[in-house]
This record gives C-alpha cells, structure tokens and sequence, in this order.
C-alpha cells in the first residue's frame, strides 16, 4: 500500500509536469463549450437531453427538503463551495494555473441526482461571472459535466466498492474517469456538431479527442489524486 | 472581486430594465446562431462592442481581455477543423497537402470556410453574453429566472449560490493567505499538499455556514419566497420598439444575403 | 410591578450529543429594559437566544411570553419569531439576499402584510439605520460595519418586541462600534427590549439597565450593573474584569476615605463625581 | 544606535482594482520591540502585515531586512516567510490541517529540515502554548482560546525573528485575552520583536514599548504610547480614544492642579500614583 502510494505520488507529478509544461494558460476550462459554438439544432438537443435530469434532480432534491429543510441551505452553498473550487486559481511554480473541477468530489459527496442540479447551476455562474462556457450551450456542457460526469464518477466508486477495490484506488478512478468521461463527451458533442469532410463523425472525434486529450488526461490524473488526498483528510475529520 | 460581476453592478446600464437588455442581446444571439451569417455576425459584433464600450462604459482594455478568453479553445478547434487527415486513396480537393507515408495531411476550402464561419458566430455570440453578464446584475438576472417561471427551488439554489460564492471566496483567500505565508505552495509535492488541505478546510467551513445561514432563515420566521426580487423600474416603451426594429432589420438583412 | 414579557421556568437545554447548554434556568425579563448578557465562549448565550426565538424548544421547564405559555405550535411559532428578533454574530451568514433591500425586505414579508405596508416599514428601517444609499448593492459589496446595519434593518424591519444583539461590535473598530451603539441607542424605546451579548464590561456597564452573566449553562448574577460587578465571587468564577469606571471610582473611595453607595454610571458622570469629591476633600485649593 | 530589522522606504501599495492600500510609508521596525499597530478597519494593516512577509511586493519603494534589500528571489522569499511569521486573524482560517499536531508542523515541516528536528521543534512549541493535550484533536473542535493558541504556536514553531499577531485579542472573552496576553510576554525576548494589531487602546498602551497609528494608508504618529496618545489631532483624525489610564489621570491632575509629565503605563502604577498624589494634597487625612 505504502509503495502504491509512493508510485501514485511519482506518476502524479509527472503527469502534473507535463500538464503545466503543454499547457502553460488557461485548459481546464477549455472543456466548456462557448458561446456560440453549436449549431442551434444541436444545442436544443443537449438541452432537451439535460432537462430530464435536472428536472428528476429537482423533484428528488423537493421531495428530501420537505423532510429535511437544512437540506437546501446545505446545497446552496455546496453549489457555492463547487463554484468556488473551480474558480480555484492557484499560481503553482511555474507561474500556471490549475482548476481542479471536483465533480468526482461532488459526486461522490451528494449523489449524481443532485450533481446534476448543483452542477448546471455552478455552469451557469461560470458563464455569467467567469464568462466560461456560455447559455445556449449550457445544456451541452450541463450534459457532460454535470450529468455525465457525475454519474460515471458515482457509479465507478460504487462499483469499485463492490469490487473490493481499495477506498483510495475506488476514489482515484472515480474522479479520474468521470473527468475522462466528461472530455470524451465533449469531443462527442463537437464532432457531432463537426462531422469531418471525409470519414464523418468518427474521424473528426479522433481529431478532437486526440487534441484536447494532450491537456485532458494529465488533468484528469491529477484531479484524481487531488480527490483521493482531500477524501482522506475529510474521513479524518 | 469577481470583475464581471462588479461592472454588472456599476456599469452605466445598471438602470435599464432587465427584461430590455435579455430580449436584446438574446435577439442578436439567436439572430446570429440560427442564420449563421456572416453580415449578421459582424453586425451584432460591432453592435454588441459599441453598447459594452460606450453605452455601458466598460473600459475597453477589459473587453478585449474577455475576448481573448475564449481564444485558446476557439483557435483549437478552428485547427483541428481546418487540418484532416485522410488516406492517400480518398478522393479529396485540398487547397494545400502534405503526403506522410500513406496519409494526407491537408486542408480544404470547405474546411477553412467552415472554421472562419465558425470564428465569426463565435465572436459574434460571446458579444452577446458579455453584453448581457457585463450589464446585467445577478439579481436582475434573478428576476428575469423568476418571470420565465423557473421552479422556485432552483431559484433559491441559484441565489444562495452566488451568495456564499463571495462568502467562500474570501473565506478561500484567508486560508491561502495563511498557508502561504507558512510556506505553502513552494514545490510540487507541498503544491498538491496544501491544495487538497484547503479545499478540505473550506469544506469544513462551507458546512458551517450551511447551519448558520438555515438558522439565520429560520429566525426570520420563513423558508419561502427566499428570492422574491423587486425590480424599481418600468420597462421603456421607445427601447422595446428599438428592439423590434432590431428583429425587422436583422430579418430583412437575412433574407436579402441569403 | 410590570408584568415579565418573558420569563424562564427551570429551562434546561441539552444538544443531540449529551451536551448541555442551560441548566435549570430561571429567569424574567422585563419590557423596555435594556439588558447586557455577559458570559464565556460557551456559556451558553446562543442556546439562550435560540430558546427565546423559537428555533429550538427546552428540553426541560417551559417559556411564557407576556404570562402565555409558548406551546410551539406553528402559529405560535411564527408569532414568537416575530416578535423576537436576533441580530446575529456574524453578518455573512445573517444575510442571503442578492440585494439589501431584499434581505431587508425578507422578514415583514413572511408575516404576510400587504406588501404597500411592508414597503414602507423597509422605507423606514433604512432612513433609521442609514442604509438606503446601499439599497441595491448586493452584500458581498458591503464593508463590515455596513453589513451589520444591514443585519439590524433586516430584524428591525419585523417590528421585534424583543431585540436580541450578539455581540454587535464584534469585529469592529471604535469608530464603527460607537456608531451601532448609537443607532440602538435610537432604536430603543419603553415598547422594544434589548438583550445584548457582549465581553466587554466597559461596554455592557456603560450601556445597560440590567446585567445577566451567564457561566457554564447558569445565570450567576443578574441586576443592576453596579450590583452585579460588585459580586466580587461572580466576577471571579465568569473570569470576568470590574468595569474601569467602578474600578478607579472604588479605588478613589478608598484613597480619600470617603465612602458612598451610588456609583457613576457613565464616563462624564465619573469624572463630576471625581472634580467634586476631590474639591470637597481639598476646600482650600 | 541599534540597526534596524525591517525598514520600509517610501513604500506604496496598490491593489489590482486601484485602491490605494499604503501611500508612500517610511517606517523603521526595531529589534526586540513590542510595537502595538493601531488603525481602523481598511488602514491597511493587513496589507502592510503581507508586505512583511513577502507575500505581497510593493507597487513602490522597497523593503529591507538586516539592512539588505529584499529583491524578491525564490530564496529570500522562503527565507522571509521563516524570519517573519504573521498569526492571522481569523484562527478558523489560519488553521486548515487535520489535526492540531498537523498544523503546528505544517512551517517547520515546509522548511525542509529533517523529520526529527521538525517533531521537536513542535514538542517544544506545544509546551510553551499549553496545546499538548489537544495534539490530537481536529481543530474545527476547539474553543476559541484554543483555537488562538494553536495558531500562536504553528507560526512560533518556524522560530521566527519577527511575530506579527493580527488582533490577538478579537473575538476573545477578558480571561482568554489575559491568557493570551500573559503568553506573548513570555515568547517575547530581545531576539523575537513583536508587532500586534489592535482596536484596544488600553491594551496597547500597557503591552507596547511603541505604538504606530496606521490611518488611510499612511502613518499618522509611532512614537512611545504615552506620547502618541497626547496628540490629540492624530487621536481625532482616526477616530480613537485616549486610553481611560491616561485620561483618568490627565482629569487627576488637571482635578488637583498638580502638573507632571511622567505618566502611568499600568493600572496597577497608575493607582499608585493616585495615591500619592492625593495624600500630597491632603497630607491632613
């Protein structure tokens, strides 16, 4: 266990190393679709895909506030504590930045029912006050990062519980593939929206996965071990 | 502390009506994305910048810095757009290639027409939210939510969120503070250390305040009607025809360049 | 004798931990009165102000209000909230609203008035407690001092019979410190109590009619200020300090053999007694 | 002459939105001193208090240390943040470990010194703060008095040449504050100088050896406490009182008509004063 950690911990920094070297300004954000960039048909098409879930979220959430009214102060500000956590701009040695994204946090933390609301509201803030991301795209980037993601990251942690995988391996590939989850989406959403002249939507999800991938997975590594670090702290407490 | 959302507050359109500035750039916007004109795009770009810089007064070195957000993202894809690659036995019309063993690298007229396109929606659509989130306060913003008949509870959520994010966000540089000056931060290893000890302080604290403010609520003798917003202002009849004229010409001109 | 508009018979509190916050509390609180409640961290000053409001029931003895034992039910409590008003500590998290004049207009709402009245109750609240230039300002805009006039607006605006302050200078400088006490100086009067929690024994001997010192869940001592800080056993077992007032006033008795039973309430009246006491002592200079 | 520790020369601060935090400040900070930093909510202590420890660098002007320009490299970055420990405010801020063994570690640790001389360097802090019986304990459980000693002892473990303690005293009842108090007089010594901020002016003109008035940005008066505090333009313009032992004497002698310039820096000396002065005057009783 001990020597795992000690590889983890190698294999991190050197995936934080080559992060911060590809990729010197702004990348975590580069995975929010911006303003602008779908097509209307597509963009009314993650809409209407997100819409359930939140709608499903809410009616779940409604149905626990009648039983719990702490609830919905507790999720207000855990939508803040999220914002805040992204909007987490650390200037690291070399002069970069990191923005830890923590849906595998999240996730893990409230449930994906709940993700999805918190987390279209935290995508909502991040057009309206980080100018990330932006509103007819919401729904696209709703669908990945607060519904997508959340649920693979949920789900990965359940299973790897159930498969007697170890709480900080089971932790580690929650947050890592729900992360993984959300660029794969994402390039989806792209070359569905840009199909390549030749070889369609199967050649232009190459391009694009391969692109974004270059400052993805390095992040989606890291964010990973971030998550496993801070949910060994919070047990502590 | 958040820029965006100070000049919301202070910007010289800070009076105008809500639902005035929405339906504005939301015309522009959906103009724009749904004609995906060239002619349309430059217009509500121009448009759009005029009213951020002049009308609402937002000084212009800010604007340009938002611009040039987004310009990472946008070059990458206009890039991976703009070069394919292809199995030399493809029947393709490049405007420019290379051959790398059996494959093509190459880029069509299709292709850069498709990313400049693209290019030009896109700036012509961020104008459009930085017209609207430079000029539009949160709790305007709330309003609008509130008139297009957004559950109740998502709007509480949404409230209370942008609330504590100013609340934990001081809270965030606190702890930074005080971790660096204890020489936090200093190295990879220590990097990660103090990043994970912060995010799980302010865990901590965000819980607390999750208590005191359901206290703070209930000693105020409710749990409903959180965020119901008083607008002081009525809507402009001259600006609503404005905006009407603005649909007729942004219709006519996508007709006529069709 | 007036009639208590509160009283506490033998009220205990015990949290979900074992906890016990109050023990066997007994006391009357009476109207127009302005009171200062001193006690340690963890005395037990928040349990006390949550019992008075509401939010939390006794987990023995009983409240009344104004002689009618609170009950709890739902209408009730919604009076008791009403009528009882706290002002909290920290003003970050009193105050929700994406605007003042909504976290203002928060509380006259929930009693349900016609909105013209709760219109104008919000209009008057900001003039007494200068806060209508800060109207639309969201609170993370607001300066401390700022956001705790705000905190006292937004329960003022309910009209408490009851006002309960924790701690409302804490964090402030003297400047902004003198000025709330100022303004709650305004906003007392024979119709509004005021129970202020406080550590600062200049502040509460100053300021109140009446002293409670809470300790460990307990009142040691409650009446009269100069009464209270007089119990020298009190002082010693809360950890508290005499007021410098009584203090050098005591020690000016002691020095020049004189002795008196009234004492100085303020700073001013202090340095009277002290001129006149000292004249008289020395006619020929 | 004694060289100084720190100086800053014609240094400003302004911050990324405009505001003028510091305006031009020149000021000399002596080894071994208790200097007590007195300014309003928005002076610009904290800005100044970060300018010390290089978190942040002046827009203007410079900063030296031992009489050697700080010129900002990563070294005497570290270095700095080592000699120049800052104990916030805020304890629930400034500690973010798990444990309170945790925290205290977190400096020392951060200087890379080997694990051994770490762990008894923090030994030897938590003796000297009394904090050994709660070495286990996560610190969102503890009291507020426990909470600023732990903070004490995570900056006092870096062995710091300058401690900066931003309002000790804040939000702690008398008896925590005396107890607070009571332990930077004992980790005060001719190699640790002391800066505290503080709203007591009665504290400060008992603790300091020196006080500095910091008011909008810019020095107002630094100077022994009983000459600051006779200035009265400097007292007005930010908004302080005399503190009551000062003032309670000046009222003496002006009372009795007796003219000195030595005054009391202690109640205990100033009662003792008293006394004389009054059996002077009427050596009959």
């Amino acid at each position: 266990m001990k020597r795992n950690y000690k590889w983890a911990l190698l294999i991190a920094v050197l995936g934080l190393t080559s992060y911060f070297w590809v990729n010197s300004y702004k990348s975590a954000y580069a995975m929010h679709i911006m303003e602008g960039f779908l097509p209307i048909g597509w963009a009314v098409f993650w809409w209407a895909l997100t819409l359930p879930f939140i709608i499903f979220g809410l009616k779940s959430i409604q149905k626990n506030v009648s039983e719990h009214p702490e609830l919905k102060t507790m999720l207000g500000v855990s939508g803040a504590f999220a914002f805040v956590l992204s909007a987490l701009k650390i200037p690291s040695v070399t002069g970069s930045c990191s923005h830890p994204t923590g849906v595998g946090l999240g996730a893990v933390l409230f449930g994906p029912t709940a993700m999805s609301v918190i987390g279209t509201i935290v995508l909502l803030f991040q057009s309206l006050l980080l100018a990330h991301g932006g509103l007819t795209t919401l729904g696209a980037n709703a669908f990945s990062m607060a519904v997508v993601g959340p649920f693979i990251a949920y789900g990965i942690y359940k299973l790897g519980r159930k498969m007697k995988l170890s709480f900080a391996v089971s932790v580690f590939l929650a947050a890592m593939l729900g992360d993984l989850g959300t660029y794969i989406v994402t390039s989806v959403q792209l070359s569905l929206a840009f199909p390549a002249e030749v070889g369609g939507f199967f050649a232009s999800f190459i391009k694009f996965a391969g692109i974004f991938g270059i400052t993805q997975i390095p992040l989606a590594i890291s964010e990973g071990l971030l998550t496993v670090i801070v949910m060994n702290l919070l047990i502590k407490y | 502390m958040l820029k965006i959302d100070q000049y919301a507050y202070i910007n010289d359109l800070k009076h105008i009506h809500p639902a005035e500035k929405v339906a504005f750039a939301f015309v522009f916007l959906l103009f724009t994305i749904i004609t995906k004109n060239n002619s349309i795009g430059c217009l509500t770009f121009i448009i759009m910048s005029i009213s951020v810089v002049f009308a609402a007064k937002i000084p212009l070195s800010q604007y340009i810095k938002l611009l040039l957000l987004p310009s990472l993202f946008l070059l990458t894809s206009m890039m991976t757009i703009v070069i394919s690659v292809t199995p030399i036995s493809s029947m393709v019309n490049p405007l420019w290639q290379i051959e790398i063993g059996s494959w093509f690298i190459y880029t069509s007229l299709a292709n850069l027409k498709q990313a400049l396109d693209l290019g030009t929606t896109v700036m012509a659509s961020i104008s459009c939210l930085y017209f609207l989130i430079l000029t539009t306060s949160i709790n305007q913003i709330l309003w609008v939510l509130k008139q297009l008949k957004l559950p109740i509870l998502f709007i509480e959520l949404v409230g209370m969120t942008y609330r504590f994010i100013f609340v934990l966000l001081d809270k965030m540089h606190e702890i930074f503070l005080a971790q660096s000056s204890r020489l936090g931060y200093q190295n990879y290893k220590d990097w990660i250390t103090s990043v994970a000890q912060l995010i799980v302080s302010l865990f901590i604290k965000s819980s607390q305040s999750a208590k005191e403010l359901q206290t703070a609520i209930e000693s105020r003798g409710g749990e409903e009607g959180l965020y119901d917003i008083e607008i002081g202002m009525a809507i402009n009849r001259s600006r609503c025809a404005g905006i009407l004229v603005v649909v007729v010409g942004l219709l006519t001109i996508s007709i006529l360049t069709r | 004798m007036k009639s208590p508009l509160v009283t506490l018979e033998d009220v205990s509190y015990q949290y979900g931990d074992g906890t016990i916050a109050l023990n066997d509390i007994k006391l009357s609180i009476e109207q127009g009165k302005k009171i200062a409640l001193i006690g340690n961290n963890g005395a037990g000053k928040s349990t006390l102000f949550l019992l008075l409001n509401g939010i939390i029931k006794p987990s023995k003895g009983f409240i009344t209000y104004k002689g009618k034992k609170i009950t709890y039910n739902r209408k009730e409590i919604k009076q008791l909230r009403q009528r009882v008003g706290i002002v909290f500590q920290n003003p970050d998290s009193q105050l929700f609203s994406s605007s003042v004049y909504e976290d203002i207009m928060f509380g006259p709402k929930n009693l349900g008035l016609p909105l013209d009245l709760v219109k104008q109750k919000v209009q008057e609240v900001m003039r007494l407690t200068e806060t209508e230039s800060l109207k639309d300002k969201p609170p993370h805009f607001l300066s401390i001092g700022q956001k705790k006039r705000v905190s006292i607006a937004g329960v003022m605006a309910m009209e408490p019979e009851l006002m309960i302050l924790d701690e409302p200078t804490a964090g402030l400088d003297p400047y902004y410190s003198r000025k709330i006490m100022e303004l709650l100086g305004t906003l007392h009067s024979q119709d509004r109590t005021m129970i202020l929690s406080t550590h600062n024994v200049d502040l509460a001997y100053e300021w109140a009619d009446e002293v409670i010192v809470l300790h460990d869940g307990e009142i040691l001592s409650q009446g009269a200020p100069y009464n209270v800080f007089q119990q020298i056993n009190v002082l010693q077992k809360s950890h508290l300090e005499k007021p410098w007032v009584m203090e050098v006033y005591e020690k000016l008795l002691e020095t020049t053999g004189v002795t008196s039973t009234t004492y100085p309430s303020k700073k001013a009246e202090f340095f009277e007694m002290m001129k006149k006491l000292l004249s008289d002592k020395t006619p020929s200079n």
